[in-house]
């Protein structure tokens, strides 16, 4: 579904990603770990067009999308959830969730709402907040639940559990595991790799700009190797 | 120095400053098309010869000595002074220093010649158009109760309302509303046209550039109130403004040295040159400027003066002519200079009828 | 779940209602807040908010996103007037002083989301924190009198020394907007420890760190701790690191009070485990 | 801070003197380059303090040429005041300039006091109106010296200061000052260009200049530490207005004549644009920039009627070239291929110099 | 009754700086930028329609249209060349190619057209309405400029809040990158953002020569100037604020001219915009929005 061939990708002077090549097949749930600054972020932004690879190649369903603009990335299926959230903070929940909606028609709005409210009862009863004023958590389900609102077929988040409560964080595990058993692709960047690993089909370990390892969740979660780095243990 | 280079072509080299870019662009571009139409005649007549060059000076006292000092490179030898108040204080206090002969087109306040024995004017200067203004009411009774509106931040305006003023009270004129504006509020009129008219005024002095002039007069008549105007030199012009209504103008009186409407057969000429080549009608600093140019060359002859000399002598002996000579040109006849450099000419009362300037007098 | 490594911290067995470590009941806590209670608009985010910190406690704040663990720490800190009640910091009331003024008196904080000098070197935010505790005057300053000299490597002294705790002295030259986000975390507390305060706030500093960096993290916040004998309160989703090194935690939920005790007793509190933790957990 | 490499910054001022004086020993400088020297030597005070404002500070001020016409105005009726009671003009300068300085200074303070509780565009537009309200303000103000000593009037005309005969106005209302005295010179400019760096370098390598970063950065966090906002950005301010004052003195003596619509908004926005060009909080950029674009209408001349068009032209291509990646890559790589390694440091300074 | 005639003054210089400022915060409100070149772009279409009007003979209305369809596509390429280049960096970099763009237009109009004014002939003609016996006189232009200010607020006000592209333009406004992630073309809303800023710019300066007929180069500067002190008065990026910051700030310069002083005008309107500002930091209508600790 997703494939990602040698990119490159810079900073300025800074060469953050140094030919990273995986690959997402279709109904998979992969996720992408290491170490803080390794280039998962990084990674993520390329393939959803936020930066450009100076080489290689990224194909979507079949399409080149490297070189893409984000929002023909976005129309194509594909939805982000960026690191830092980044919510609309002066709109209201309300209005972050519809502009989630804005590759949809109006006619489906009301109905992926009505789910993402279900899954986030907190952000039904927060609707006419202003999202800058949610709390940290809050505006990480909101960042979600926005991202939920496009019915994307592959869905990249970057560490959603960060900052969230641990009853939240099975819950949005969980979440990830029921769309993907509805037919949403997931590719999933965590720091809480125990988690991440056990819910991945396949893992990438990534480590200063470069693929280490890879291979099932199970697999990795094994290796001592992965253990001692990831795992603290 | 740059100072001591010698017209190399056989021709005087006169260099001028003045705003050909921004706000002020009209009078600089007037002033220097006015005085290239004078070159060009002078020229083609044979005899003596002018090499003219102007410089932009952004209507900007900084950015004149910069052109100044650009003029100075390129070897002037005579200074055709800036057009405009500000910068010629500043440029003619750098030529007095470099001992250049100045004569501005059109700069008129007294500080432009204060002190400077090498400084001419070819316009009025502010004074004499504040009192003749006063003098000329108050002869021909044109009003009782007079309204003075000027520019607040506008050296020329201010002057002439000073001695106005000062010339008013002499003669018993009684002002009833002084009001004023700025350049940043130059667009409505309302406030100054309601207090003059509150007050009684049948008159209001207006001394300013047309084109604030023009949105007063629409406006004066917008709110019903019709009383006389009388204007000063920068009034001219009003008529030529592209699409303006000149009924609007209609009546208005102004003391002007120069009507582009006039039969004089010099100005027939200059006028129709100047719209052939400018596609415009000239305003007095084109007039100004044109009789800078024939003033020099009447000074230069008189003073018998060669292209090979340097700048400071010229600047001597000019200044010999131009306080003996006699000089007729399209913004006065029979003009003559002080020693202090203002000149003497008979300004010409001019009324506004029927969309043409008729002589007063 | 693996346990992680425990720091070896000897938690004290605390009467119920008074979460202070037992080395701290006969002194004065640090901080004390009582009925703290703030509204934005008709949202009670914090109610009958009571508190006691000790002198050299770590003490944790939880609870589920949106509780008002971070408004707390906003209250403390001035960054919000409270609705009700008091705050007394050392025995003193700071009712009127401004945020500033607290962080004088003895507070410093951290951010839920990092905010530090991002433009300035990392050696450059800690002399910030040292601001006030080394001073000299502007004139001093622009034409280098002694005091200057004597100033500045005095403050170059303190900030390695501070950043040596967490070992960020190679950072020192590196822009701190530039630095790995656990680097960011772990600055900042170095900035607020160089304030020189009586009560740290650490509001979630592990964040964005892996299981690894979080264990790390766990044995300096203790270090910090004893070395410079301080209160430490912190906010962490995270219960390993929470469980691990609080001695008295207390439990937020819809902006009150649920729960306070050791951690054993908050692990076990059905209440906590209902709102907050989830199925309890073993370890 | 590496970007205001001090040696960089000083050598170039001072070498730029050396060179420049001994050309003119030479006679090899034109008079259009001549006369702008002391100009420059007064906007690049302008653009150093600014960027005080702008670039350090963080706050985006409209209204620098306010502080500058404050300095200018008060700065000349010392100097013009002080005319027979001090004859030598250094001292004369230097207590002109110390005047105008602590005029704007105050000035400076006064405004402020509301600028502590705006923020970004609100306070610029503050700013801009204080600009405005001094130009407004001093066109109404008459200001004459006789042996009796200064007087003052306000929206009359020059008459009603009743000076005595023998006195002299001094400001004349909407007409400024004329006849000024001559006392700036390319040194005394130079000396001040250099007085104004190591002020403001000094500043912000020291405690304070760190505070005021701080403000830049991060408010909340820099309050959070015990930072005392009013405190440091009053410091800030009333510096950078204070040397801005100076500015205005060392320009307005450079002339014989001065009205209070030179220091317009244009000559506000003029100022930022040296400051932004120059890089902000980058002073030897504020330098460059500022030496650079004084000079480039000149340079223009040739154009004519097309000089401002171009220079609208050559500003706006500036600005995107600075500011795009791939030129600087391909500058850099450029740079890297014609240049040994260890000579790239002093290299890259010249190629920004020329541009 | 002077108070009557300063009111109405004051309406109808306020109304002209109000139109202008409502295309000002437009493109503030969503680019983030100040477009100090919005003033000049009024002059093109000043001068766009004075030509339609009197050169070629069309009907003012067409005229009208003919200025919207120029200056809209004048300010979609200066938004192109000028400022979507810069997009990623600080505001403060635009705001110098703002202005070089504005001194661009000045200079090339200059050239085009001459430095000499024009008269523009009133696009509804110079009819008043006379009240009580002819003592108050209230100018069709006036009114006309009110109505079509309250027209246009409302109608970009319910563009803003309703509308798709509406959204995506605040969204666009708040984070690019991630109204990007939402599929919105970042590019095709900006464009969009400045096609309709300078189409009312057009309108601004049809009206703001209609009211007040000399048009030079330097026209737009001023009222350009000025309007951005209203937006800001009103509370910048607030649409309504814009209106309301616009018709204060006609009020105050005319009242201060008639009850204070005419030589201290200006400053009588800047210090009470300062006043205004200490009272209340973000103008009359703008919010304030607390960052969250
Ligand atoms: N905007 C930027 N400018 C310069 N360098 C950057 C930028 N963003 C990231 N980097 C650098 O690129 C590298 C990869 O960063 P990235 O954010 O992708 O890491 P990450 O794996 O997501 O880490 P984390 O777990 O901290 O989120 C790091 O070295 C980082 O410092
Ligand atoms: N300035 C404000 N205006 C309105 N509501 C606010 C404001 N600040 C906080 N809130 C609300 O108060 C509640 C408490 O917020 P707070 O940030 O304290 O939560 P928290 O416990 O820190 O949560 P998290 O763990 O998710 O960070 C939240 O519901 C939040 O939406
Ligand atoms: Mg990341
Ligand atoms: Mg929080």
């Amino acid at each position: 579904m997703l494939k990602v061939d040698n990119i490159n990708v810079y900073y300025g002077a800074i060469h953050a990603i140094k030919g990273i090549s995986l690959e997402v097949n279709e109904g998979e749930i992969v996720t992408l770990i290491g170490a803080n600054g390794a280039g998962k972020s990084t990674a993520l932004k390329t393939i959803s067009g936020l930066l450009r690879s100076r080489t290689g190649e990224i194909v979507f369903m079949g399409e080149k999308i490297s070189n893409m603009a984000p929002h023909k990335i976005v129309e194509r299926g594909l939805a982000h959830v960026p690191e830092g959230r980044r919510i609309f903070l002066q709109m209201t929940v309300r209005e972050n969730l519809d502009m989630g909606a804005y590759t949809q028609p109006a006619s489906a709005t009301e109905e992926a709402l009505e789910r993402v409210y279900a899954q986030f009862p907190r952000l039904k009863e927060r609707r006419k907040q202003i999202a800058g004023t949610l709390s940290g958590g809050e505006q990480q389900m909101l960042a979600i639940g926005r991202a939920l609102m496009s019915r994307p077929k592959l869905l990249a988040l970057d560490e959603p559990s960060m900052g969230l409560a641990p009853l939240l964080v099975e819950q949005i595990f969980c979440i990830i595991e029921e769309l993907n058993k509805s037919g949403t692709t997931i590719l999933l960047v965590e720091q809480n790799a125990q988690m991440a690993l056990s819910i991945a089909d396949r893992a990438y370990v990534i480590e200063t700009g470069t693929i280490g390892l890879s291979g099932t969740g199970r697999e990795l979660a094994q290796s001592d190797q992965i253990r001692k780095a990831y795992l603290g243990g | 120095s740059a100072n001591e280079k010698k017209g190399e072509s056989g021709a005087f080299k006169i260099g001028g400053t003045g705003p050909l870019t921004g706000v002020a662009a009209i009078y600089g571009t007037a002033a220097m098309n006015g005085a290239q139409i004078a070159v060009d005649e002078i020229n083609a007549m044979g005899g003596i010869k002018f090499e003219l060059k102007y410089e932009d000076d952004e209507h900007d006292a900084e950015k004149a000595v910069n052109a100044y000092n650009t003029l100075k490179d390129w070897g002037m030898q005579i200074f055709l002074g800036s057009v405009t108040s500000t910068p010629a204080v500043a440029t003619s206090a750098e030529a007095f220093n470099d001992r250049i002969f100045s004569l501005t087109p059109s700069a008129s306040s007294t500080d432009v010649t204060k002190g400077k024995d090498n400084m001419f004017q070819m316009c009025f200067a502010d004074p004499n158009q504040g009192t003749a203004s006063a003098q000329y009411i108050a002869d021909k009774n044109l009003g009782t109760k007079i309204a003075v509106i000027y520019k607040n931040d506008d050296p020329y305006s201010k002057g002439i309302y000073n001695t106005f003023a000062e010339k008013a009270a002499e003669l018993n004129l009684e002002i009833v509303s002084t009001t004023t504006f700025t350049d940043d509020s130059q667009t409505d009129f309302n406030v100054q046209l309601l207090d003059a008219k509150d007050k009684g005024a049948d008159l209001i002095f207006l001394p300013m550039y047309y084109t604030p002039a023009s949105l007063i007069f629409q406006q004066a008549k917008a709110m019903g109130y019709a009383p006389k105007y009388f204007g000063v030199d920068g009034m001219d012009g009003i008529l030529t403004l592209e699409n303006f209504d000149t009924s609007l103008a209609e009546g208005v009186i102004l003391l002007t040295p120069f009507n582009a409407d006039s039969n004089d057969e010099r100005t027939v000429n200059f006028v129709n040159k100047y719209k052939e080549l400018f596609d415009e009608i000239p305003n007095q600093f084109a007039a100004d400027g044109y009789d800078c140019i024939y003033a020099l060359k009447a000074a230069l002859e008189a003073a018998e003066c060669k292209p090979s000399m340097t700048a400071s002598e010229l600047c001597e002996k000019l200044i010999g002519a131009f306080t003996t000579m006699k000089f007729d040109g399209l913004t006065g006849d029979s003009m003559t200079w002080a020693a202090n450099g203002e000149v003497s000419k008979s300004p010409k009362g001019m009324v506004i009828q029927n969309g043409a300037y008729v002589g007063l007098d | 779940m693996a346990t992680p490594e425990r720091p070896d911290v000897k938690l004290v067995p605390v009467p119920s209602t008074n979460i202070i470590p037992e080395r701290d009941v006969d002194k004065e806590p640090i901080l004390e807040a009582r009925n703290l209670g703030i509204d934005f608009g008709g949202l009670v985010a914090v109610d009958k908010f009571d508190m006691a910190i000790g002198r050299t406690e770590i003490a944790g704040l939880i609870g589920p996103n949106g509780a008002g663990k971070t408004t707390v720490f906003n209250l403390f800190t001035k960054v919000y007037q409270p609705t009700r009640g008091s705050i007394l910091l050392d025995g003193r009331d700071i009712q009127n002083m401004t945020t500033v003024q607290v962080n004088r008196a003895g507070i410093a904080r951290t951010f839920q989301n990092i905010r530090l000098f991002g433009n300035l070197s990392v050696e450059d935010n800690v002399k910030l924190g040292l601001h006030n505790q080394i001073n000299y005057g502007m004139w001093t300053g622009i034409l280098r009198l002694p005091g200057y000299w004597k100033s500045e490597k005095l403050m170059h002294e303190r900030a390695m020394e501070l950043l040596s705790i967490f070992d960020m002295q190679r950072y020192a030259s590196h822009r701190a907007g530039s630095l790995p986000y656990g680097a960011q975390r772990r600055l900042e507390i170095v900035r607020a420890l160089a304030t020189n305060p009586s009560l740290l706030l650490l509001d979630e500093p592990a964040a964005g760190m892996n299981p690894s960096e979080t264990a790390e993290l766990m044995k300096n916040i203790v270090k910090v701790r004893d070395t410079f004998k301080i209160a430490i309160l912190l906010i962490e989703h995270d219960m390993n690191l929470v469980m691990g090194i609080c001695e008295g935690i207390c439990v937020l939920n819809f902006g009150k009070i649920i729960a306070k005790g050791t951690p054993s007793q908050i692990q076990n509190n059905p209440e906590v485990i209902e709102a907050y933790l989830g199925k309890k957990k073993e370890g | 801070m590496k970007k205001n490499n001090i040696f960089l910054i000083y050598g170039t001022v001072i070498a730029a003197y050396i060179i420049i004086q001994l050309l003119m020993s030479a006679g090899a400088v034109t008079s259009s380059l001549r006369g702008q020297l002391v100009p420059i030597c007064a906007y690049i005070v302008m653009a150093v303090s600014l960027n005080l404002t702008v670039g350090v500070l963080g706050e985006l001020s409209l209204g620098h040429a306010g502080f500058m016409s404050i300095g200018a105005f008060t700065g000349v009726v010392a100097c013009m005041s002080l005319e027979s009671a001090l004859p030598p003009t250094l001292p004369r300068f230097v207590i002109s300039l110390l005047v105008g300085a602590a005029f704007a200074g105050v000035a400076g303070f006064l405004i402020g006091i509301p600028v502590l509780r705006l923020n970004g565009d609100y306070l610029a537009i503050v700013t801009l109106a204080f600009g405005e309200i001094i130009k407004n303000i001093i066109n109404c103000l008459y200001v004459g010296i006789d042996s009796r000593g200064l007087h003052l009037s306000f929206l009359t005309n020059s008459d009603a200061l009743n000076l005595e005969e023998g006195g002299t106005v001094i400001i004349n209302g909407p007409m400024g000052i004329a006849g000024i005295t001559k006392l700036s010179t390319f040194t005394f400019g130079f000396a001040l260009v250099l007085v104004a760096l190591f002020i403001v370098l000094n500043l912000i390598r020291s405690r304070a200049g760190r505070a005021i970063m701080a403000l830049r950065d991060n408010r909340i966090a820099a309050e959070s530490i015990g930072i005392n906002v009013t405190k440091y950005k009053l410091m800030a301010f009333v510096t950078s207005s204070a040397l801005a004052g100076a500015a205005g003195t060392l320009f307005a003596l450079n002339y014989s004549t001065i009205t209070a619509a030179k220091f317009n908004f244009n000559t506000s926005i003029l100022v930022l644009v040296f400051v932004v060009l120059g890089g902000l909080g980058n002073i030897w950029g504020s330098i460059i920039a500022t030496t650079v674009l004084v000079i480039l209408p000149e340079l223009l001349r040739e154009f004519n009627d097309y000089r401002m068009l171009v220079y609208a032209i050559v500003l706006i291509l500036v600005m995107l070239a600075t500011n795009n990646a791939t030129f600087k890559n391909t500058l850099r790589e450029l740079v890297n291929k014609i240049i040994p390694e260890k000579l790239i440091k002093r290299k890259e300074g010249t190629t920004d110099g020329n541009s | 009754m002077t108070f009557l005639s300063y009111l109405i003054s004051g309406l109808s210089l306020g109304s002209v700086y109000a139109i202008i400022a409502l295309g000002y915060t437009m493109v503030y409100g969503i680019a983030k930028m100040l477009n100090f070149a919005h003033g000049d772009v009024i002059m093109v279409g000043a001068y766009v329609c004075f030509f339609a009007m009197t050169r070629w003979g069309i009907n003012p209305v067409f005229g009208i249209l003919l200025a919207m369809a120029v200056c809209t596509v004048l300010g979609v390429i200066i938004e192109r060349l000028a400022y979507k280049p810069l997009r990623a960096v600080p505001s403060l970099f635009v705001l110098i190619t703002a202005i070089g763009m504005s001194y661009f237009l000045q200079n090339a109009a200059q050239l085009l057209w001459t430095p000499n004014p024009k008269v523009f002939t009133s696009v509804v003609g110079n009819a008043s309405i006379k009240l009580f016996d002819g003592q108050l006189s209230i100018s069709v232009i006036a009114i006309v400029t009110i109505a079509a200010c309250f027209v246009i607020m409302a109608v970009l006000s319910w563009y803003i809040n309703n509308t798709k592209m509406g959204k995506a333009m605040r969204a666009c406004s708040e984070d690019k990158g991630a109204a990007q992630l939402m599929g919105i073309s970042v590019n095709l809303t900006i464009s969009v953002t400045f096609a309709i800023g300078s189409a009312l710019a057009a309108v601004a300066g049809v009206l703001l020569c209609s009211a007040y007929p000399t048009l030079m180069p330097t026209t737009g500067a001023m009222p350009g100037i000025k309007a951005f002190t209203a937006a800001v008065f009103g509370g910048i990026g607030s649409i309504p604020g814009a209106m309301i910051g616009g018709i204060m700030l006609g009020i105050i310069e005319i009242f201060g001219k008639g009850y204070i002083s005419t030589q201290l005008s200006d400053a009588v309107v800047f210090a009470v915009l300062i006043i205004v500002l200490l009272v209340k930091p973000t103008g009359i209508l703008g919010k304030q929005i607390n960052e969250k600790v």
